[in-house]
């Protein structure tokens, strides 16, 4: 199993400081929008991380991505630390690690044709020009389902599901072995988003990419992966196989956001008791103590708001960071 | 906010210390001095002349005398007008241009906003085309060129205005109206696009929903909220009226400091143009301070830290 | 079902309904020219150029040549707008004037394009310490009353090489260019800032753009909109500081002709002759006039706002 | 039960730069007392813009109600003097908007934006309505809602300004209630807490609730009617049960299969309905779902369908359901 990991996150942290000042700015606080997240994914494999706005998810996806540079921690890609290198060294590095984002609107320069968007990591990457280039547009247009006559259109006069299927071909163009998928879905309506999904199933298939899905919907989060990760406040809570994650969810999050999610049938509605989390996710600049969910936890105790859960397997490689598992305390 | 203040007045300080600074050293390469006459003068006349007012030292203990002097309130003197305090020039001709700037920032508040708004009110009507119209031909009009049209209609053709002079109402109203007209057509142009911007707001249709009727719309939702960028403008566009008429000054005759300015710098009068400057500076400083603090009166979100 | 591998039928019918196939600069042409006020505003400009640049072919007079026995000529046949105390034509010296004019309003643009545009990239892109040192000296700049500071400069200028250049208007262009690059520098940082946030430029990094090819090929044709249009606002306002200076008598040398200065020698006799200030007046007036419906249009067919 | 609103053929269009946008085409529905609705559609379909008819909120001057009928008991608001009307938006029918970042006005205390409406609509003075906004703060469940009665809506989070929301559409105990995507910007747990705070009230005050969103999971939930729009029509409506259960709609059964569900066994693929939804400006002739329905007829292009009760309170325009064929329909 071991041999067959792409990427590997050991214990990242992020801080971002906010600063104040009129003239020079100092730094007066830090948000901690990652606080210590270790994952690994294999060959072929989906990785899901759900979580609410503000739990640092996407700042894990950029992180991994050297986008920011992390506080702390590792990230192992060819058995290199990408933390360690300079811009300069992670250029050849970086053609292996592709990005898929949130807004289809945002990401694709308006000023490019779809040939250019395409193309753009070629021309930075390689040599490919002249017919070699445009045969390999052509390509890379049907692959996401486009037809080749669209390779001299700008973005504007693409619907948002053709616009995403244009960044998926971006992210495609160099043959990456991992993909951060940032949120593809959440800007498109719900009859795109099922084939944007299909798409990317596709792509793996084909290709043996890996991903990084992240993803507020824990629905398609659940029918995208193979493993899941549950973030809160910077956090890993939980992370475990998808099947063993939503059959027997160990964390009171967990639960507590798999019942908040409603299902589209009346009947089934109509039986199923929600559980309602009470209070608003606090503050990253001064996070609680202890367990970071405890003030919100329904079945928070003493010990809670003092110790800090430890994410550790709690039974056939499910972890989970609780102090209501033994294995999760310090 | 009181921290905040204080940080703003030391960073107005260190501005105008290098506004000192670099405004002295370009005076000093302006090429001649400023015994230059047309018939030229003596040299012991000028070495005496150059030690009586310490130019005879290095540049650098030059300005530090300055700077000190200038922090207990004296700008030296003026070499053209020898003997008379910069101090005292500037203070003689501060009121004038002040009065004369503060005129001219109502006459462009009380017409261009009222207009805008109406503008806005009444998008697409004869109103609207008025106002706009009106804001593009006075924003493409410059002082002095209004100013001479003025005069040819309203003193050469008309004789209802006299052409120069300060003191009476009379003599005032020309020189406002052609200083007020550039700022006026602004302040309608943006308070027209400010209205039209905050009426698609979503917290208006919030208010419409709520049954308010159309006027309390107008006036508590929709007015306090398009008033802010005009306040934003209004700052720059006051420090810039009360000390940026020198050349309708100099057109209408008006005894400010404007006109000294101008005369100072082609006789290269150094202690009148560091005065000048300095005191422009300040006055630029203080006025946009005062507005500032205004905004954050107006608008809730913003804050002082 | 594998047809994610296929364009299947009704997008492509999709696409094929949609409008015309055009570049974002292609839309905003389109857009200008259905701008009546921008077009107008363009010939305006066109004629004042064309004017300007075959003033020799127009006009059979000499802007300087004096002719004392006709001074001070009502509009005629012969003098199209007159002649001035000196016996000038009037006509001849609005043309040339014009060169000056349109000589200022666009070399000083050059000059803040030139200056501005590569300090504000820089400064943007860069950001972190670079960028707030930066923007502190902006902010002494603007703590200065600007107008005072060209007027220094142009003196401080008159003394060295550009003094006598072209009859001191390279000492205008660079004062007034000195001072006004500071706005575009704060522009260009500001759009250059914001697009720094937009998910292609990160994309671009993503995939090992460098700095400067981010900056080149993403960041700067994106900012260009802007830039054009306070371009376009800052010539009419480098004319009128122009004008300005020569009618207070310290912008460019006698005998160099410009409307400013026309109308500083046409004050005295305003009572008398008033079409020597009404003619410099007007042409002032109507210069600027017609760059600020040229820029109004511009801003409206590039901003993206006006599309969807 | 008897009928609250009853909405007719409403057809409403924007004149834009580029053309008129047919948002609305003759979109009918209606509510009864006391009753939960959801209008459930992909943006664009003309369920906002419907909701905003009605209390003739759309925005002026592009926006026009071209025809149809909007009758509240029996008066049609459509046919209303500006006054009538302005007097029945927050008294008898109130609306709680999308976004809860923009819809509060920045310069406003919180208390202001809620007292002003009970002085105008109840008639209360300032200290009684301030106590009264305080009240109502409480029961929406913000703490400490005496100080924060003073505060400016930017102290609030989203969740706090979206209950500040629900405060004021209910402080003049309206008859109705419109809900457009009251939970669309805020976290999952967010939209529990909302939506079960506004079901409570409802439901305790007795007011009819319309509540419009395009997420599915939420209908099933809240509401025992629904009505589906799709390019600006309404294409099939009835028991919430019925109509998820047995969808006599394409469009209906196509959303509901491109969703994946948390309680069934993962699917290995999603079947999505392809292509784009359609250009409002140009809308296809005959059915509007008609380019992108796998289950067309030649009459699908030409003829419009009407809506037809097909089961007992069950409506839906589609001319394959009234041949009797629901090929799309699971067994």
């Amino acid at each position: 199993m071991a041999e067959n990991v792409v990427i590997e996150i050991n214990n990242l942290a992020k801080y971002f400081p906010i600063t104040s000042g009129l003239f020079f700015k100092k730094k007066v606080a830090e948000v901690k929008a990652v606080d210590g997240v270790s994952f690994a994914i294999h060959r072929g494999e989906t990785l899901g991380l759900v979580g609410e706005s503000g739990c640092g998810k996407t700042t894990v996806g950029k992180c991994v991505l050297q986008l920011y540079r992390a506080t702390s921690g590792e990230v192992i890609f060819e058995g290199k630390n990408l933390c360690d290198l300079n811009e300069n060294q992670l250029r050849p590095l970086r053609r292996k690690l592709q990005v898929v984002f949130q807004d289809p609107y945002d990401s694709l320069n308006p000023r490019f044709t779809a040939a250019d968007i395409i193309g753009e990591p070629l021309q930075i990457n390689s040599d490919i020009r002249g017919s070699d280039f445009d045969r390999r547009i052509a390509e890379l247009l049907d692959i996401v389902g486009l037809a080749p006559y669209m390779a001299d259109r700008y973005p504007h006069e693409f619907s948002g599901g053709q616009r995403q299927r244009l960044g998926v071909a971006r992210a495609l163009a160099l043959q990456p072995e991992f993909i951060v998928c940032d949120e593809p879905l959440s800007a498109l309506d719900v009859s795109i988003q099922a084939q944007i999904i299909n798409l990317l199933d596709d792509l793996q298939d084909k290709f043996g990419i890996a991903y990084l899905f992240i993803s507020h919907d824990l629905s398609v989060v659940r029918h995208m992966s193979d493993r899941v990760g549950v973030m809160y406040l910077g956090k890993m809570m939980e992370l475990s196989e998808r099947d063993e994650i939503y059959k027997s969810p160990l964390h009171p999050y967990t639960q507590a956001l798999l019942s908040a999610v409603p299902i589209p049938d009346p009947a089934v509605e109509e039986k199923r008791k929600v559980i309602v989390l009470k209070g608003e996710v606090p503050s990253p600049i001064n996070p609680p103590s202890g367990c970071v969910f405890h003030p919100r936890c329904p079945k928070a105790f003493d010990d809670c708001s003092k110790l800090i859960p430890q994410l550790k397997d709690a039974g056939s490689g499910h972890e989970v960071a609780c102090l209501l598992y033994k294995t999760s305390w310090p | 906010m009181g921290k905040y203040v204080i940080r703003r007045l030391l960073w107005m300080v260190l501005v105008l210390f290098v506004v000192a600074f670099v405004t002295f050293c370009l005076m000093h390469l302006v090429p001649g001095g400023p015994w230059d006459r047309d018939k030229a003068l003596p040299q012991t006349v000028v070495d005496n002349l150059n030690r009586k007012y310490g130019l005879d030292q290095p540049f650098l203990i030059q300005f530090k005398n300055y700077i000190f002097n200038a922090v207990r309130g004296d700008l030296g003197v003026s070499y053209i007008y020898q003997d008379r305090s910069v101090t005292s020039i500037i203070m003689g001709g501060f009121p004038v241009s002040a009065t004369l700037g503060l005129v001219a920032f109502l006459i462009a508040i009380l017409v261009g906003v009222p207009l805008g708004i109406a503008a806005a009110i009444k998008q697409n009507s004869f109103v609207d085309y008025f106002a706009v119209i009106f804001a593009t031909i006075f924003a493409s009009m410059p002082n002095f060129v209004l100013g001479i049209l003025l005069m040819i209609i309203f003193s050469v053709t008309l004789h209802w205005f006299p052409t120069s002079g300060w003191g009476s109402i009379r003599q005032i109203i020309m020189p406002a109206f052609a200083l007020a007209a550039l700022p006026a057509a602004y302040m309608a142009r943006i308070s027209r696009a400010s209205m039209l911007d905050v009426t698609r707001q979503d917290y208006i249709r919030t208010a419409r929903a709520k049954g308010l009727t159309e006027r309390v719309v107008l006036v508590r939702h929709i007015l306090r909220n398009a008033m802010i960028p005009v306040i934003t403008i209004a700052g720059p566009e006051l420090a810039g009226l009360v000390t940026g008429s020198f050349i309708v000054e100099s057109l209408f005759s008006v005894p400010g400091i404007g006109r000294l300015f101008v005369q100072s710098v082609s006789q290269r009068d150094y202690g009148l143009i560091m005065g000048t400057v300095l005191f422009y500076a300040f006055a630029i400083a203080i006025i946009n301070l005062v507005v500032d603090i205004l905004y954050g009166m107006i608008d809730p979100r913003i804050r002082y830290d | 079902m594998t047809d994610t591998q296929q364009p299947n039928p009704s997008e492509m019918a999709e696409v094929t309904q949609a409008r015309p196939h055009r570049t974002l600069l292609n839309d905003a042409w389109i857009r200008l020219r259905r701008n009546r006020l921008a077009v107008a505003g363009a010939i305006i400009i066109l004629i004042f150029a064309l004017g300007a640049i075959f003033a020799p072919l127009i006009t059979k007079y000499n802007f300087a040549k004096q002719d004392l026995d006709s001074i001070f000529l009502q509009p005629s046949g012969v003098h199209w707008l007159g002649t001035d105390e000196l016996g000038r034509d009037v006509f001849a010296r609005m043309l040339y004037g014009a060169r000056t004019s349109l000589a200022v309003g666009i070399f000083t643009q050059l000059i803040v394009l030139l200056i501005g545009l590569p300090i504000g990239a820089f400064a943007g892109s860069k950001g972190g310490r670079v960028d707030n040192l930066l923007m502190r000296f902006v902010d002494i700049m603007y703590g200065f009353p600007d107008i005072l500071l060209i007027i220094l400069l142009s003196a401080v200028l008159r003394g060295t090489v550009f003094g006598n250049m072209g009859g001191g208007i390279f000492v205008i262009f660079l004062a007034i260019g000195l001072v006004a690059w500071v706005n575009v520098s704060r522009l260009v940082r500001g759009q250059i800032l914001s697009l720094k946030q937009r998910d292609f430029v990160t994309a671009a990094r993503a995939m090992g753009g460098k700095g400067t090819y981010i900056t080149m090929r993403h960041l700067l044709p994106n900012s260009l909109g802007p830039i054009i249009v306070s371009i376009t606002f800052g010539v009419p306002r480098a004319i009128f500081t122009e004008a300005a200076l020569s009618y207070i008598g310290i912008g460019v040398k006698p005998p160099t002709p410009s409307w400013g200065a026309m109308i500083h020698d046409g004050y005295n006799v305003m009572f008398t002759a008033p079409h020597l200030v009404i003619v410099p007046a007007v042409a002032i007036a109507l210069i600027m006039l017609a760059f600020t419906f040229l820029g109004d249009g511009l801003r409206d067919a590039l901003d993206p706002r006006s599309r969807r | 039960m008897s009928t609250l609103l009853d909405v007719r053929n409403l057809v409403t269009r924007f004149h834009t730069q580029d053309g008129v946008v047919k948002a609305v085409n003759g979109a009918s529905f209606t509510v009864a007392k006391g009753e939960t609705i959801a209008i459930v559609g992909e943006s664009g379909c003309g369920k906002s813009v419907t909701s905003l008819s009605i209390l003739r909120l759309i925005a002026q001057p592009q926006g026009k109600i071209v025809s149809g009928e909007a009758l509240l008991d029996g008066t049609d608001l459509l046919k209303l003097s500006t006054e009538e009307m302005r007097k029945i938006r927050g008294a008898r029918i109130s609306m709680i908007f999308q976004e809860p970042m923009s819809s509060l006005n920045p310069v406003l205390t919180i208390g202001r934006q809620m007292t002003e409406q009970l002085e105008l609509h109840r008639h209360m003075g300032q200290q009684e309505a301030l106590a009264e906004a305080i009240n109502l703060l409480k029961l929406v469940g913000i703490p400490q809602a005496e100080r924060r009665v003073k505060d400016y809506p930017h102290h609030f989070s989203g969740g706090m300004r979206q209950r500040v929301m629900i405060a004021m559409a209910i402080s003049c105990k309206p008859q109705l209630v419109i809900a457009d995507e009251p939970t669309t910007a805020v976290d999952v747990t967010i939209q529990s807490q909302l939506l079960e705070l506004i079901r409570g009230i409802t439901d305790e005050m007795g007011m009819s609730l319309i509540l419009i969103t395009h997420n599915l999971g939420v209908v099933a939930r809240y509401a025992r009617r629904v009505y589906v729009m799709y390019a600006g029509t309404v294409v099939e409506h009835g028991p919430a049960l019925s109509v998820y259960h047995h969808p006599l709609h394409p469009y209906t059964s196509g959303l509901l299969a491109s969703v994946p569900r948390l309680d069934e066994p993962r699917k290995g693929r999603l079947a999505p309905i392809e292509g784009q939804p359609p250009d409002m400006m140009c809308p296809p002739v005959g059915c509007p779902f008609q380019p992108r329905c796998a289950y067309a007829l030649p009459k699908c292009l030409t003829d419009r369908p009407e809506l037809q009760e097909m089961a007992p309170g069950h409506f839906t325009a589609c001319w394959v359901a009234f041949s009797g064929e629901t090929l799309w329909q699971k067994t």
